[in-house]
């Protein structure tokens, strides 16, 4: 039967991540595939991340409902009730239309059973192979059979075929026998091959004899055939292109007709497979659209010919292919760095890249500066490890290059280099000098520009505006670098290595996920979207989430992200219909904290390395002596269906109400104790896995007990080893004991009970992102309560009159108010504010008071604050004063209105960056230099002659606004650069402006007489104080809202169930702050979506009579959850916002606030138990 | 293989050992060369300054005769400006569909025109590519064991148009030079520009771009080029580049003929003006090695 | 330094003459009640009482060298919360000025509901010797010799406490006012210092003669410090090498009976219910029975050195050094000298001092990025 | 290089249409984004008063006489390393010869005797139909009226006499391409 999913998520980078989090928070099933046999993306390889320079993925982890998913570092991995996660997968096809779409998905064997392996890295310690390792970009080897990500939960060894070696020492070096080569398969896999070629036909046999496979050469197509119609089990044919074309085709065709799922490889001879210009030859070509698998050239030579046929036989055994169910997909393959040394369009000859070791890409340099990069997290450069003092860093490779196909700005690697500058000095104490060589230094995200000033002023990282193009191998090893800087002299520096910031490429499998999913993709190769409608693809039901859209930092992929699964769930629900899965009943546990404590103790008995390394006897007898054991007992292979039910019979029978399993993989287990819970009606909390297999086998650097050598010769049962067995036995008896005086202090009391979500939202402010965050929450069938302080709804998007890429925002808008006032779930209370409001997640209760003295109290379980903001007012320069000067805002309402004539005028200058990114307002508005272009582009489309002067400081045209950029240029404006230290002079003669500045590429001083001058005056928050206090939020130093985290949880504030958007989270364009939208509506339905949200069962109580009110655990608390309850005069805790982190506890002297499962006399009876001394073997009791 | 042959008008004067030597090693070689009858001179480096209808009309000329007078072949040029003035019309008419009309109504003073079909190659791109370096290696009954050849590419044979060979760091001389028993000397001058025509307008400029190259070279017994103006700039101007020990600068199908053991008549050795006596004695050793 | 006034003490009687002192601030309308040591009928001594009737100062005694307990907790329960109409004036000496601070920053009491007067301190007896001198039992002479002394020599043979012979804060500069007796003759007049703009106010309304400081003070101040702090010096030396490893710090604590005296003498651990009083170390029978087999015997009862390594761990950067540990120990432990020791370790290593400023916050509750480097390598 | 620091104020006219062949020239470079690649790769740029992207800058802001008084153009060997690497894409070599022809048509006199080297060269090839070596550098040392100019030749001329590669050439093609020449000098003059 077809499994069926709400979503289909493809890519388990950090886009996919938060796209099915999100939608399985909210109830619905997600498939999450990718085609890397790890999780997490490229965010798997980077330790630290800027503006925080330190690690937040886990930040992502739900906050309510926190045991239905793992709670421990995301790049280990991820566990959600909801979430089917498969690894080396891959979409082949796409079918259906939304709501009902067939998922045809392949996944390629690992060729390891994910049960069986415990990951002690034997095999991979006998592996002959050495490849670049892909997690350390290439600096390090690995072998064949190796660990994707070293740091992973479940980590499974992957066997890596394509650079196997076949020489099967990792298949005898398994202990727990978990690599399945297929061996006794191979003398059923019949093998055809239909050749006039005698000689192929006498040596095709003869080489295969010590493979075993049984071959049958026939000398024709009808032969053949007459064998399979014999009904021989034939796994593969092998159809030779000199037989007759005619022939070969009714071959082909009548075999795949007696075997649908048979393999045809076509054999071809040489030159003939490749016609003269390089393509298939037309007779393949048919053939393979017909159904055959590959093309080989011929002649064929034994030693290639054999492991690729061996290969061939492996793959079609072990890989499989199926297809799923589902409601909408999310498209998050994310982005490959472009790689110097591609051939063609590489620039390695140019920039020494491979062929000089001091030049890195900046994903190599992450990885050398990471703890678990090859260096360890020194900084020497790889080869003559020469400690790296004088780096510099290239920006814009593989970016903003016409000849290159790239004119597009990859947004992140500015920050990215600023980030590994910083990163150099810190792992270097300082002693680091950092350059950094670029054109537009782009940082403009809210924080980005402060962080910059920073690394320039307070770090010292030098920034040097010029494009070095010429890299030569320097004195002793060094690298010389040759560039032009703006005072025009030729300049010469040494460094000891060269870090280039690459771009941002399609990933490798682009072409084909685009066909397999039908869907579009843009002349840069990536997923193509529209700018108003930012998720959506060009397929219906068909989203893109992360930075697969656009290249896009991690804070804009966050967003993307939650973007595309508000899509996506919006379109499960809509053609869904309404919610018909009842949500299941909350499993209800007898209360036993009138009970004794009762421990069930089971150990799983099953794997070899437990048998041979661990005396079981002695310790079932020393578990039994334990306080509060009742019975031991032993369970075979607990890991398979057969153990469990053994294990759940035993458990039955003696009734406990503690349960603790000894065995391994724990992580397996966790959610199995869920079923064990309901089937004894016992609370999970009050079970434990504990990993004993671990101690029983000492990998290659644990200190106790046995040596890798000695483990080696048990392995291969060459006899019992008696090295350290009692002290295993007595690791593995402690271990066992702390669990087991855990469990006794388990605080048996129910859960304080879950607040009941009253499923309305509250939308305060009513432009662009309100109102798209209301559309986002009604379609999903929950009430929305829009309030607006203004008499109308559209706020600051109504000024604008045109986009960038030529949509039309007017149209948009108008349609957006119309569909919003008409919406049945929707009600807008126009003028009118919110005056008071009370309550958390779930149950707020919020008065508005309307232009009329009505006031409505309204009962909401989530909030989002969209209160905007407006273009900042500007007084110099004789703004608003003189008629010929304008903002870019008012000269696109004019220019749209004709009131300005651009063919009457003789020249325009224009100033960016006016009271931004200095220190009243340090921060890039992010919209003028687009809004700039926007409007040169109008000019001069109108007036192609009009001479158009732009000073900029930086122009930030990220992602696929940098081809706009160029095309301002084509058409004529001249952009000069000015520094904060030498800004255009502005006065006037006789009413026209007059602009006197330095020319820094010519080094004089110009003066130009334009007829109008426009200013970019920048973007300021709407006064957001008031809301801020009375819903409890922050505000940073400049207005906007203080989210809880600017990358991780971008949309949500600290305080949980209210959320924020559009302008007042930040500096925003029109996409932007629909993106942001529609995320923070997603996360309002998450939490409309629960019938009532409980806690964690790790949270924190307070016991009021030993508390001295002293108020350091408020302080101390990172989540904000505890407040001092002043009528109450009691310490109060928010069970939601909670986090089980125990800061409070540590901080309070007394104990008067416990966390529940980490009680004081819990912790210490786990120490003694751990340090008590196990009785020797001698004084058996 | 049969190509329709442009010598250019300095293989006629001050480079005719580049003639004679390239024209009796391709015989050698099974090459059949058929001089384009009635060929007149491509403009050089000295037409663009001048006129740009011009810059195109006098290739385009050379390439209508070779469409008509020898229909089907390539066309082989030695000298690399020649070979860029004839590429340059082909690659400029794709991109401006005006051009050919402009250029037929110019050559239409001789009753001629153009259509495009004639594939322009330079000589280093047909030893290489379409002769191989085996079946050049079979040739060698001299092998030049112990000669350290410094290979240099020039410009205008490299970019703008890349069409047989790395523009930033060319390779394609080297198998030729070790096919013939040769050792290739290790530098990354081989792309670097002589200076061209600023010999003749600001020598001062020029010799500083010689001197670099020259310098770079020191070690190699010899210099080879495959463009008359380069050859000539780094060979006629070593002394006012002040380099100290002279070094000899050879056009590659010279250094074909010595490894094939063509007579002097055939490689007209004695035209190069700076045959240094190291390298002579260099190239009696070669040839009592392999009598 | 805010301004100066001068107590006239007439017939030589300076107790008499911070009497009426106290009547005075009673008279003020602000003050609703005073906090000052009275004489305890019999045994001789002083006690805190809070008096309100400006008739009843007769046998309050702010200058007897008997510090029976620390006031600094009882002025915590006077001024917790909403005040009730009117401050407290409160006599204290430094130590309990600065261990009511400590509080303060605790919210456990509030500095605006009190008018902190602090004496300065010549010192003060052991609970055991206080009844034993002469002084304390209405010898005055026997008492002006005491304040003569400046807190330096013996009296009846006997010495101050030990706490205050190695106190280095004989003056509460952190009180509103403080009442000046170093290099004064007590027969003749003592002088008043306003510290803060509250003192400065209160000073004015008692409309008190002007003085001026001559440096008597001053100088007698520093002869008593350079001794204190020589005495300090050596204290800690000795207590340092004592306690150096566990089983010396065993045989320091050898004596204690877990009757946790010293916790409830103390000022400033405020926790309501001790967690060694709390369940948390009521240990099950199988738990001894373990630890008995572990080591072969187990010393009743357990938990002691952990007392006060805990005691140690929660409040050493607030001790203020007053000594009303030891001075509360049954078992005459030298509790005072250990604690003294670290918390001076543990205040210099955060470069904090219990009591000086109300201002700063406590060590443990603020975060500093760049601190301890020598211990977390420089690298965050 | 001569570094402008003096400061130049001028005011920078409104793109004026009429002059065919500066905006043809600014159309080639328009797309330039100051990288300064170009200027970085030239093997001459040395010897160059302007930079070449100052050199273009000064032609986005239509300053065609400080271009044509500079040296710059006239120092490229058209050795096309700024065309391959620009990332923009842009023809700058044949910008560079553009600017040459400019300089030849509208130019004062010391651009005028610059450009007289090609010139001679192409009425040498007009007349003979092949370059003829000889008689090109004898008409090029007469139009120069420099009689220092032959002696910086001698030696070299001395050289080439000696190895037989002067040669008084021949005349097979004499006045072949008059026809052409004249065409195209017609067609230049309509446009």
């Amino acid at each position: 039967m077809k499994k069926e999913y709400g979503a289909l998520v493809v890519g388990a980078g950090i886009g996919g991540i938060r796209s099915a989090l999100d939608l399985a928070e909210t109830g619905l099933k997600v498939a999450l595939i990718d085609a890397r046999p790890s999780l997490g993306g490229i965010l798997a390889q980077l330790d630290h991340q800027f503006p925080s320079d330190h690690c937040g993925m886990c930040k992502m982890l739900p906050l309510t409902q926190r045991d239905q998913s793992s709670q421990y570092c995301l790049r280990k991995g991820l566990f959600h009730k909801n979430i089917d996660i498969y690894l080396h997968t891959e979409l082949s096809n796409l079918e259906g239309d939304p709501g009902k779409f067939q998922a045809t998905l392949s996944r390629r064997s690992t060729f390891i059973d994910s049960t069986r392996c415990v990951s002690c890295g034997l095999c991979a310690e006998v592996c002959p192979a050495r490849v670049p390792s892909e997690f350390n970009a290439g600096l390090a080897q690995r072998t064949a059979v190796y660990l994707p990500v070293p740091h992973n939960i479940p980590n499974h060894y992957v066997v890596d075929l394509d650079n196997c070696q076949r020489c099967w020492r990792c298949y005898e070096a398994c202990p727990t026998k978990a690599i399945d080569f297929k061996f006794e398969q191979r003398k059923d896999f019949h093998i055809v091959v239909a050749t006039p070629d005698e000689q192929l036909a006498q040596d095709f046999p003869l080489w295969f004899k010590d493979e075993n496979f049984p071959v049958h050469p026939t000398s024709s197509g009808e032969d053949a055939l007459k064998l399979l119609a014999e009904g021989l089990d034939c796994g593969l044919m092998l159809l030779d292109l000199d037989l007759p074309q005619a022939e070969a085709e009714r071959t082909l065709r009548r075999a795949l007709e007696l075997r649908p799922n048979l393999a045809v490889v076509l054999l071809a001879a040489p030159g003939k497979e490749r016609d003269k210009d390089g393509g298939k030859d037309k007779v393949a070509a048919a053939l393979l659209k017909l159904g055959a698998r590959e093309v080989l050239a011929k002649p064929l030579r034994q030693a290639q010919a054999v492991p690729w046929l061996d290969k061939l036989f492996m793959r079609l055994v072990s890989d499989e292919s199926f297809s799923i169910e589902v409601g909408a997909v999310i498209l998050a393959a994310g982005f490959e760095c472009y790689d110097p040394a591609a051939s063609p369009g590489g620039c390695a000859d140019l920039l020494l890249y491979g062929s000089h070791p001091g030049v890195l890409t900046s994903l190599e340099f992450e990885r050398l500066a990471s703890p678990t990069g090859p260096s360890q997290g020194l900084l020497t450069r790889p080869g003559d490890g020469k400690p790296l003092r004088r780096i510099a860093w290239l920006q814009c490779v593989g970016s903003r290059d016409v000849k290159k196909n790239a004119d597009l700005c990859s947004s992140f690697c500015c920050m990215v280099s600023i980030k590994q500058a910083l990163l150099a000095k810190r792992r270097s104490h300082d002693e680091a000098e950092t350059t950094i060589f670029y054109m537009d230094m782009r940082t403009n995200g809210r924080d980005y520009q402060r962080y910059r000033d920073e690394a320039e002023n307070e770090a010292g990282v030098r920034f040097v505006p010029a494009r070095p193009h010429t890299i030569l191998p320097g004195p002793d090893g060094d690298i010389l670098v040759q560039y032009f800087d703006y005072a025009g002299e030729l300049r010469e520096e040494v460094f000891d290595a060269l870090v280039l910031a690459v771009g941002a490429r399609p990933p490798k499998s682009m072409e084909r996920l685009a066909q397999a999913a039908g869907i579009e993709v843009n002349d840069s190769g990536f997923c193509a979207t529209k700018y108003l409608s930012p998720n959506r693809t060009s397929r219906l039901g068909v989203f893109a989430a992360g930075a697969f859209g656009e290249p896009t930092d991690i804070r804009g992929s966050l967003i993307q992200a939650g973007a595309a699964a508000m899509g996506a769930s919006r379109m499960i629900r809509v053609y869904h219909g309404p919610r018909d899965e009842t949500p299941e009943a909350e499993p209800e546990y007898t209360d036993v904290s009138r009970q004794v404590p009762r421990v069930l103790m089971a150990l799983c008995t099953s794997c070899p390395t437990l048998e041979r390394n661990v005396d079981s006897e002695l310790l079932h007898q020393r578990m039994a002596t334990l306080p509060g054991v009742v019975k031991v007992v032993d369970v075979q292979r607990a890991c398979t269906r057969e153990g469990w039910e053994a294990l759940r019979q035993e458990a039955e029978l003696a009734a406990p109400n503690r349960v603790l399993i000894g065995a391994c993989l724990p992580y397996v287990h966790v959610p199995r104790l869920r079923e064990l819970g309901e089937a004894l009606k016992l609370n999970p909390a009050l079970m434990d896995v504990v990993d004993i297999h671990t101690a029983s086998f000492s990998g290659r650097d644990t200190s106790f007990g046995g040596h890798a050598a000695c483990l080696a010769s048990c392995a291969t049962g060459a006899g019992a080893c008696d090295c350290g067995e009692g002290a295993r036995t007595n690791e593995m008896g402690s271990l066992l004991a702390m669990a087991a005086a855990k469990l006794l202090g388990a605080d048996p009391s129910t859960l304080p009970q879950a607040t009941p979500v009253s499923p309305q939202a509250l939308v305060v402010g009513g432009g662009l992102a309100g109102m798209t965050a209301a559309m986002g929450i009604a379609d999903q069938g929950f009430k929305v309560v829009l309030v607006e302080e203004a008499e109308h709804l559209g706020g600051q998007a109504m000024n604008l009159r045109y986009t960038l890429e030529g949509d039309d925002p007017v149209r948009f808008m108008e349609d957006l108010v119309e569909q919003v006032e008409k919406n049945p779930n929707i009600r807008v209370l126009k003028d009118s504010r919110v005056v008071l409001s009370r309550g958390k997640a779930g149950r707020f209760v919020t008065v508005v008071a309307t232009g009329e003295g009505m006031a409505h109290t309204l009962h909401h379980g989530a909030t989002i604050l969209a209160t905007g903001g407006h273009e900042a007012k500007v007084y110099e320069y004789g703004n608003r004063v003189r008629k010929c000067v304008l903002t870019q805002l008012e000269l696109e309402q004019r220019l749209a209105a004709g009131s300005v004539d651009a063919s009457s005028l003789s020249g325009v200058a224009m100033i960016q960056c006016w009271r931004s990114r200095e220190e009243s307002r340090n921060y890039c508005s992010r919209v003028c230099c687009q809004g700039a272009l926007k409007n040169i582009l109008m000019l001069k489309k109108r007036n192609p002659g009009l001479p158009v002067y732009v000073f900029y400081r930086d122009i930030m045209t990220t992602g696929f606004a940098e081809h706009y950029y160029t095309e301002a240029r084509r058409s004529g404006a001249i952009f000069i650069r000015y520094t904060p230290d030498s800004r255009p002079q502005v006065d006037f003669k006789d009413d026209k402006p007059v602009i006197t500045a330095l020319d820094p590429v010519l080094g004089a001083q110009i003066e130009l007489h334009p007829d109008l001058l426009v200013l970019s005056s920048g973007v300021e928050p709407g006064d957001a104080a008031e809301i801020a206090d009375l819903f409890g939020v922050g505000l940073t130093s400049d207005g906007f809202f203080q989210e809880a985290e600017s990358k991780w949880r971008p949309v949500d504030f600290l305080k949980h169930g209210i959320f924020a958007c559009g302008l007042a989270l930040g500096p925003a364009t029109m996409r932007d702050s629909l993106l942001s939208a529609k995320a923070a509506a997603q996360r309002v339905v998450r939490i409309l979506s629960e019938k009532q949200l409980s806690c964690g069962n790790v949270v924190a109580e307070v016991r009021d009579t030993l508390c001295s009110r002293c108020g350091r655990c408020i302080s101390v608390c990172p989540y904000g959850a505890r407040a001092l309850d002043l009528d109450r005069d009691k310490i109060v805790v928010d069970e939601l916002l909670c986090q089980g982190c125990g800061s409070c506890m540590a901080a309070c002297p007394n104990s008067a606030t416990v966390l529940r499962g980490f009680h004081d006399e819990q912790v210490m009876a786990v120490i003694d138990a751990a340090l008590a001394v196990q009785p020797s073997a001698a004084a058996r009791l | 293989m049969k190509y329709a042959y442009y010598p250019g008008c300095s293989l006629g004067t001050s480079a005719e050992e580049y003639d004679v030597s390239t024209r009796e090693v391709l015989k050698r070689l099974g090459v059949e060369l058929s001089e384009i009858p009635d060929w007149t001179c491509c403009g050089a480096s000295a037409v663009e300054p001048v006129s740009r209808l011009l810059t195109l009309a006098l290739p385009a000329r050379n390439l209508a005769l070779t469409e008509r007078e020898c229909p089907g072949l390539d066309m082989l040029v030695p000298c690399s400006a020649c070979y860029l003035n004839h590429l340059r019309v082909g690659r400029e008419c794709a991109t401006d569909r005006a051009l050919p009309g402009r250029i037929n109504e110019a050559l239409g003073a001789e009753g001629l025109s153009y259509a495009g079909k004639v594939r322009v190659r330079h000589l280093l791109d047909v030893l290489a590519s379409d002769v191989g370096p085996k079946a050049v290696a079979a040739q060698v009954s001299h092998s030049l064991e112990g000669l350290s050849v410094a290979p240099y590419y020039g410009c205008q044979a490299l970019r703008p148009f890349a069409l047989f060979d790395d523009p930033e760091h060319p390779r394609s001389m080297e198998p030729l030079i070790s096919a013939l028993g040769a050792t290739v000397f290790g530098w990354d001058m081989g792309g670097r520009c002589c200076g061209a025509s600023l010999m003749a307008t600001r020598r001062d400029v020029a010799l500083v771009s010689v001197a670099a190259i020259l310098d770079a070279a020191a070690g190699a017994d010899v210099i080879v080029t495959v463009c008359p103006m380069c050859q000539m700039n780094l060979e006629a101007y070593q002394s006012q580049a002040h380099h100290a020990d002279t070094i000899s600068v050879l056009y590659l199908p010279q250094l074909l003929g010595l490894a094939f053991g063509l007579s002097d008549e055939q490689t007209l050795l004695d035209k190069n003006l700076a045959m240094t006596d190291a390298l002579k004695g260099k190239l009696r050793a070669c040839e009592a090695a392999s009598a | 330094m805010g301004s100066i006034a001068r107590i006239e003490v007439t017939d030589g009687n300076p107790v008499a003459a911070l009497q009426g002192f106290c009547a005075r601030l009673l008279a003020d309308g602000e003050i609703s009640a005073v906090l000052a040591p009275r004489r305890l009928p019999g045994n001789g001594g002083t006690m805190p009482a809070l008096v309100a009737d400006p008739e009843q100062f007769h046998d309050v005694d702010p200058l007897a060298p008997s510090f029976r307990l620390s006031a600094a907790r009882m002025l915590t329960r006077l001024t917790r919360g909403a005040d009730e109409g009117g401050l407290v004036a409160a006599l204290l000496r430094p130590c309990e000025v600065r261990a009511f601070i400590e509080l303060c920053k605790l919210n456990q009491g509030s500095l605006e509901n009190t008018l902190l007067v602090s004496l300065d301190c010549p010192g003060a007896f052991t609970n055991a010797d206080t009844g034993r001198f002469s002084g304390n039992r209405g010898n005055a002479e026997a008492l002006l010799g005491f304040l003569r002394a400046d807190g330096r020599g013996d009296f009846d043979g006997m010495q101050i406490a030990r706490a205050c012979r190695t106190c280095e804060h004989p003056t509460g500069a952190e009180a509103d006012l403080s009442i000046c007796l170093f290099g004064q003759d007590p027969a003749k007049g003592l002088l008043l210092m306003a510290n803060t703009p509250r003192g400065e106010g209160f000073m004015t309304r008692l409309g008190l003669p002007e003085a001026s400081d001559d440096g008597a003070r001053a100088k007698a101040l520093d002869v008593l410090l350079t001794e204190r702090r020589a005495a300090q010096e050596q204290m800690f030396a000795e207590t340092t090498a004592a306690t150096s490893d566990m089983s010396g710090l065993s045989t320091f604590l050898s004596a204690c009976v877990n009757c946790y005296n010293c916790r409830t003498a103390c000022p400033v651990c405020y926790c309501k219910e001790c967690v060694f009083l709390t369940d948390v170390f009521e240990h099950k029978p199988w738990q001894y029975m373990s630890w008995a087999r572990q080591r072969g015997a187990l010393k009743m009862p357990t938990d002691t050195v952990f007392f006060h390594l805990t005691r140690l761990a929660h409040m050493s950067t607030a001790c203020v050094g007053c000594g009303q540990c030891s001075n509360a120990c049954p078992n005459d432990v030298p509790v005072m000298e250990l604690f003294k020791t670290i918390a001076a370790s543990t205040q210099k290593a955060f470069d904090y001092e219990a009591g000086r400023d109300p201002g700063e916050a406590p060590p443990l509750s603020v975060f500093r990025e760049h601190e301890f480097t020598e211990l977390t390598g420089g690298l965050d | 290089m001569k570094n402008m620091h003096t400061p130049i104020a001028f005011t920078p006219a409104p793109l004026v249409f009429q002059d065919e062949a500066l905006a043809e020239i600014q159309s080639m470079v328009r797309a330039c984004m100051q990288c300064g690649t170009c200027t970085a790769s030239c093997p001459n740029s040395f010897a160059m008063d302007l930079a070449p992207r100052q050199m273009w800058r000064m032609l986005l802001f239509g300053l065609k006489q400080e271009v044509l008084e500079s040296r710059t153009f006239w120092l490229c060997s058209s050795c096309y390393s700024c065309t391959l690497r620009c990332p923009r894409g842009l023809p700058l070599t044949a910008a560079m010869a553009a600017l040459k022809r400019l300089a030849a048509a509208e130019g004062d006199a010391v651009n005028r005797k610059k450009a007289l080297f090609y010139q001679e060269f192409m009425q040498n090839v007009e007349q003979n139909g092949r370059i003829q070596e000889m008689g090109f550098m004898c008409h090029y040392f007469l139009a120069m009226h420099d009689p220092l100019l032959p002696l910086e030749y001698g030696p070299l001329g001395l050289k080439l006499l000696a190895k037989g590669k002067l040669h008084l050439g021949d005349s097979t093609q004499r006045g072949r391409l008059g026809p052409l020449f004249a065409k195209v000098r017609s067609m230049e003059e309509a446009s």
